[in-house]
């Protein structure tokens, strides 16, 4: 039984492949874990960024900083009462957003956070991600339809369409990143989320400098069709609050909304993987040839740890600097606290076995969280775009992009 | 990844295959119809994962599940459900389309105890190469022609 | 319901398999984008409009029944509440109006702090129009810097009056308060806060190419259009009119100030955008000009304790941050006006509302809504 | 352009007044539909600023209803005003300043005067199911109140 427990960390690659169904249980449970929480302090990060964007200061009140406030928050979610409009359909209502965040969370099963940290690693890795989120529509779109109401069906239609036109121009630019897996000896690429990166590894290049500039457009369109995807701004039409109050979900509250939230930041976290995945060289670190060599590695991999110590640093000087008064006393333990986990976070990434173990997931987490904040950032500055002009750009800008790209990139490949 | 419980997931998703294909025909309201018809194809594409498909499973997910269902579900929901209800859920061809029915399954039912003689080994080889290569080498080597 | 649509032309025939081809949507009165109460019905093709129908009334209090019954001067604090964002604006025009009919004139004192006061008021009423206008649109981040910056104007006017929205900043025959200890010193440091954080908006939107496709060619209307329909203000000023009541038919002490009405082309939402943008440097100018030389002597006329104006009328007009604000008042020599009658800039201007979105997309109809610069308050009285 | 119009209409025009540097006409409200149309096409008064109406109860005709014109060319305003009795129509302005549409509502909502020719005559401002118009003077401001608090909530009005 040991022994079979420890044959995934012996091994060299993911628990799927190597056949080891405890590994890969705890790996979801991990990711499933680890995905809450992310959605959990994206919420917190969102708004604060966003507020500090907009000189004010976001929430200060639910402890330190508004630390507890997606807590509270979503506490609030769970006991407000649930609603079904009276004319909606039950089943499809109630199903709707068990689709979107079964969708958003599927995906995870084949993101690779390391060359051994992913559940499974299958063939066509790349394939499955783009499948199964483009199932995540079903699930706006019946929720559109259940409610029946006009706003609600009015942003099902434009969800659709718009996830439906955009996946397009995303594929054509996956696909010219795959094809750049092909560069080596034998010829043949790989549609594997690992075997991406690996190739990205042999080739001592991110993608996303490859055949300069053609990796960057190929970026470039995944980038914004991404954005569309996920219906975040400033394509976020089907949620268009100043148009149709809130898109599919006006009708739903509470817990199902908190489903379509929680799918929401999801589906960005997933689609951002599959960025840093295909371009952005995936686990590895930054400048692996340039700063390449034994020492390099070693300060490469202290850095997470570090980073996490310089957390813990801040946490306790804005702990310092907390009113003395006995009434903030609670809430300077708890940042006193947080800051403690963080530190204690920081010293147990310096050790070596962890370290050598985790920098890989720290890394493809840093670009991860590198693309969410490019979302806050479009979200504090981009006015929203009208819905054929929305279209326009998909099908006139992007589609033809995407297929130049392919098409010189596969001239690429052949000449160089 | 050597495939777990393999005859209790078979025989799952086969039902689920087939009794959504049913919910597809006997459910009233379109809507309905068609996710069933989705979980229909969604079971077929797990069962070609069975098989060592994962690139048909894909695509029938991408193809037929992501895309042209969605399509469906968006021309469906436009229309005016309330009259769909109260039409008749079969009409009068019925007898005819009984008869293929039946025909259908006798034909399987035929191959099925025929068959078992032609197709002796029943069990599948695991390709020695990643099958999505392997399909890939097929289309684009020998059959580029037709393509 | 079927009286307000009746004339939508809905399709009265029966509904066959695949007909739902035009929908008939609510938008409003709880609605994000309305700017308060105003319901508008929208009949739709997909997502073109083809008819629009507004409702309101939602927020009438029946001021001008209220007026009746109240003396000239106990009425004077209501005309605040119809445009709330301008308060100033409307106090000015009602001052003036019944200035007239008693035949006396603010001294200049009153009329130069009148000015700068009401300009100050016509930034703040753009700077929100700007914000929630953008907001419409998508740009969340405006909406906070412009609120931030309008709450130096505010707290000018808390300073001299006590209140910051509803301010009741004039009386009838002049100005009550004397200004405060520094007012000329924090007007400047406004105008030398504000300048750039007025370039920081333009930086945010103005070549912003989202912004910039989703207002130009959008709601257009042309000048013939725009004075068939009784619009006014800087909707007006962006069809290329050159018209302003401070220059044309000068009140308050508007003729001493050197300004520019600044005008557009084409008559549409970016044109309103650039128009309301250069107005509001405008009126920094106007308020610099305004802020250096504001004569000595009294700030309030010579009338008398008990208002009884001679038996007659009078309109008078003022230009108010959304356009042409008019008050038209009977007077039967008794104390209280025997009508007084508001012409809202607000309630004139929406009625272009229909003319403006139809054959556009409902995502236009937001950004025209948001271009009218409607206050509630004043449609509905 | 007061002798122009004199001129063309004759004893219509029963008024000409400047009062405190205001000017207006007192019509007949005979004149009127065609009187507005030669102040738009000849003297040029393309803007219609307001349409209202004033309730006088003791006269014989109680309506006054005033159109106050603007003239872009001449930076000129005029009042017009023509009286009409309780029920008697007041011809629509619509056909020749479209911006007379929802003024004209507001005045029926308000006064109960009647505009022939509308497109759309309808209460804007008050629900449709409104009594009354409110003001005209002799609108009890608190019978409205009292009947409404007795139906819907079935307790003798506190005002």
């Amino acid at each position: 039984m040991l022994d079979y427990i420890t044959s995934y960390l012996k091994s060299d690659t993911t628990p799927g492949s190597a056949g080891n169904l405890f590994w890969a249980f705890v790996y979801i449970v991990l990711i499933f874990l680890g995905l809450s929480v992310a959605v959990i302090a994206m919420n917190w990060l969102e708004r604060k960024i966003l507020a500090h964007m907009q000189v004010r200061l976001g929430p200060m009140r639910v402890g330190p900083h508004g630390l507890l406030q997606p807590i509270a928050d979503a506490l609030k979610l769970l006991i407000k009462e649930d609603i079904m409009p009276a004319e909606a359909d039950p089943f499809v209502f109630w199903i709707a957003p068990l689709v979107v965040v079964i969708t958003a969370f599927t995906v995870f099963i084949v993101v690779p956070f390391g060359p051994t940290h992913a559940v499974t690693d299958m063939n066509i890795g790349v394939l499955f991600m783009l499948g199964v989120s483009s199932l995540s529509v079903l699930g706006v779109v019946m929720a559109g339809w259940a409610s029946n109401s006009h706003y609600p069906l009015m942003g099902a239609l434009r969800s659709s369409a718009q996830m439906v036109s955009y996946e397009i121009a995303m594929g054509l630019a996956v696909v010219s990143a795959v094809l750049m897996t092909s560069l080596n000896k034998e010829g043949t690429g790989t549609l594997s989320m690992i075997g991406i990166v690996q190739a990205q590894q042999a080739q001592h290049v991110w993608f996303v400098f490859k055949f300069f500039p053609l990796g960057l457009i190929a970026f470039f369109i995944f980038a914004v069709a991404m954005v569309a995807e996920t219906n975040r701004a400033p394509f976020d039409l089907p949620e268009a609050e100043s148009e149709l109050t809130a898109g599919f979900h006006t009708e739903y509250s509470g817990f199902r909304w908190s489903l379509f939230f929680l799918a929401e930041y999801s589906a960005m976290i997933a689609v951002s993987s599959i960025a840093v995945t295909l371009w952005l060289g995936g686990w590895m670190r930054p400048f692996p040839n340039a700063l390449g060599g034994e020492t390099w590695d070693l300060v490469f991999s202290l850095i997470p740890g570090l980073i996490f110590l310089f957390l813990g640093a801040i946490t306790f000087y804005s702990t310092s600097r907390m009113p003395k008064h006995p009434y903030f006393r609670v809430q300077t333990l708890g940042l006193g606290g947080f800051g403690a986990v963080l530190a204690l976070i920081g010293l147990l990434l310096l050790i070596p076995p962890v370290r050598d173990r985790v920098q890989d997931i720290f890394w493809f987490c840093a670009k991860v969280a590198f693309s969410m904040y490019m979302y806050i950032w479009y979200r504090g500055t981009f006015p929203r775009y009208r819905f054929d002009q929305l279209m326009k750009v998909g099908w006139k800008v992007l589609l033809p992009m995407g297929i130049g790209v392919l098409i010189l990139t596969a001239i690429a490949g052949v000449l160089f | 990844m050597a495939p777990v419980a393999t005859t209790f997931f078979f025989y799952f998703l086969s039902a689920l295959t087939v009794l959504s294909g049913v919910l597809v025909i006997t459910r009233k309201n379109p809507v309905h119809s068609a996710l069933a018809l989705i979980m229909s194809l969604l079971g077929q594409a797990a069962l070609y994962l069975m098989l060592y498909a994962p690139f048909v499973a894909g695509v029938q997910i991408i193809l037929y599940a992501g895309g042209i269902m969605v399509l469906f579900l968006f021309v469906i929901m436009l229309v005016n459900i309330e009259k769909s209800l109260k039409e008749d859920q079969f009409n009068k061809q019925w007898l005819v389309g009984m008869a293929a029915a039946v025909a259908l399954g006798a034909l399987f039912v035929f191959v099925y105890i025929k068959g078992k003689g032609l197709f002796p080994d029943r069990t599948i080889q695991m390709p020695e190469q990643s099958n999505t290569q392997q399909v890939a080498v097929l289309l684009y080597g020998n059959y580029m022609f037709a393509l | 319901m079927t009286d307000r649509t009746s004339h939508l032309e809905l399709d009265q025939h029966e509904k066959t398999f695949l007909d739902s081809n035009e929908l008939i949507i609510n938008m409003g009165p709880q609605h994000p984008a309305t700017h308060g109460v105003l319901r508008v019905i929208l009949k739709l093709d997909g997502e073109k409009v083809l008819g629009t129908e507004c409702v309101i009334g939602y927020l009438h209090r029946g001021v001008e029944k209220i007026a009746e019954h109240r003396t000239y001067t106990m009425f004077n604090p209501y005309v605040d509440r119809m445009d709330y964002v301008a308060a100033v604006s409307n106090g000015l025009g009602y001052c003036e109006a019944v200035e007239k009919l008693l035949n006396v004139e603010a001294p200049p004192r009153a009329r130069y702090i009148r000015v700068i006061l009401t300009e100050l008021n016509r930034i703040a009423s753009h700077m929100l129009w700007l914000g929630t206008h953008a907001l419409d649109i998508g740009a969340i981040t405006p909406l906070f810097y412009t609120f931030r910056d309008r709450e130096e104007i505010l707290k000018i006017f808390e300073k001299y009056c006590g209140a910051r929205l509803t301010t009741h900043a004039f009386r009838i025959g002049g100005c009550v308060y004397e200004t405060y200890e520094g007012f000329e010193r924090e007007v400047k440091k406004f105008l030398d806060f504000v300048t750039p954080k007025i370039d920081e908006y333009e930086e945010l939107l103005t070549t912003n190419r989202i912004w910039v496709e989703r207002t130009k060619h959008v709601g257009k209307i042309s000048a013939r259009e725009c004075i068939a329909l009784g619009v006014t203000g800087p909707v007006l000023r962006a069809s290329g009119v050159k018209w302003d009541l401070r220059k044309a038919q000068p009140y308050a002490a508007y003729a001493d100030f050197d300004f520019e009405i600044p005008v557009g082309q084409n008559g549409d939402t970016y044109d309103r955008y650039l128009v309301r943008m250069q107005e509001m440097r405008q009126s920094l100018r106007i308020i610099e000009q305004g802020i250096g030389k504001i004569p000595d002597g009294p700030i309030m006329a010579k009338i008398p304790k008990v208002m009884k104006p001679p038996v007659g009328e009078i309109y008078h007009s003022i230009e108010a941050p959304k356009g042409e604000l008019g008050y038209f008042i009977v007077s039967d020599g008794s104390t209280q006006p025997y009508r007084v009658r508001v012409r809202p800039p607000s309630f004139v201007n929406l009625q272009a509302l229909d003319m403006m979105v139809r054959g556009a997309l409902v995502a236009d109809v937001i950004a025209v809504i948001g271009t009218l610069d409607i206050v509630l308050g004043e449609v509905d009285r | 352009m007061i002798s122009r119009l004199r001129a063309q209409h004759g004893s219509g025009i029963r008024e000409a007044v400047t009062y405190l540097g205001q000017k207006y006409i007192v019509a007949d409200s005979s004149l009127m539909p065609e009187l507005l149309q030669v102040l738009r096409d000849q003297e040029e008064f393309d803007y219609c600023v307001d349409i209202t109406a004033v309730h006088y109860p003791d006269r014989e005709k109680q309506f006054e209803v005033i159109w106050i014109l603007y003239s872009f060319p001449h930076n000129e305003r005029i009042r017009v005003k023509a009286s009409y009795a309780d029920g008697e129509a007041v011809p629509s302005a619509v056909p020749i300043w479209p911006a007379a549409n929802w003024l004209e509502r507001e005045v029926y909502d308000m006064f109960g005067t009647r505009f022939e020719g509308h497109p759309d005559l309808k209460r804007i401002l008050l629900p449709d199911g409104w009594k009354g118009h409110p003001l005209r003077k002799d609108y009890g401001i608190i019978q409205q109140d009292q009947e409404w608090v007795q139906i819907n909530l079935g307790i003798e009005s506190g005002q």
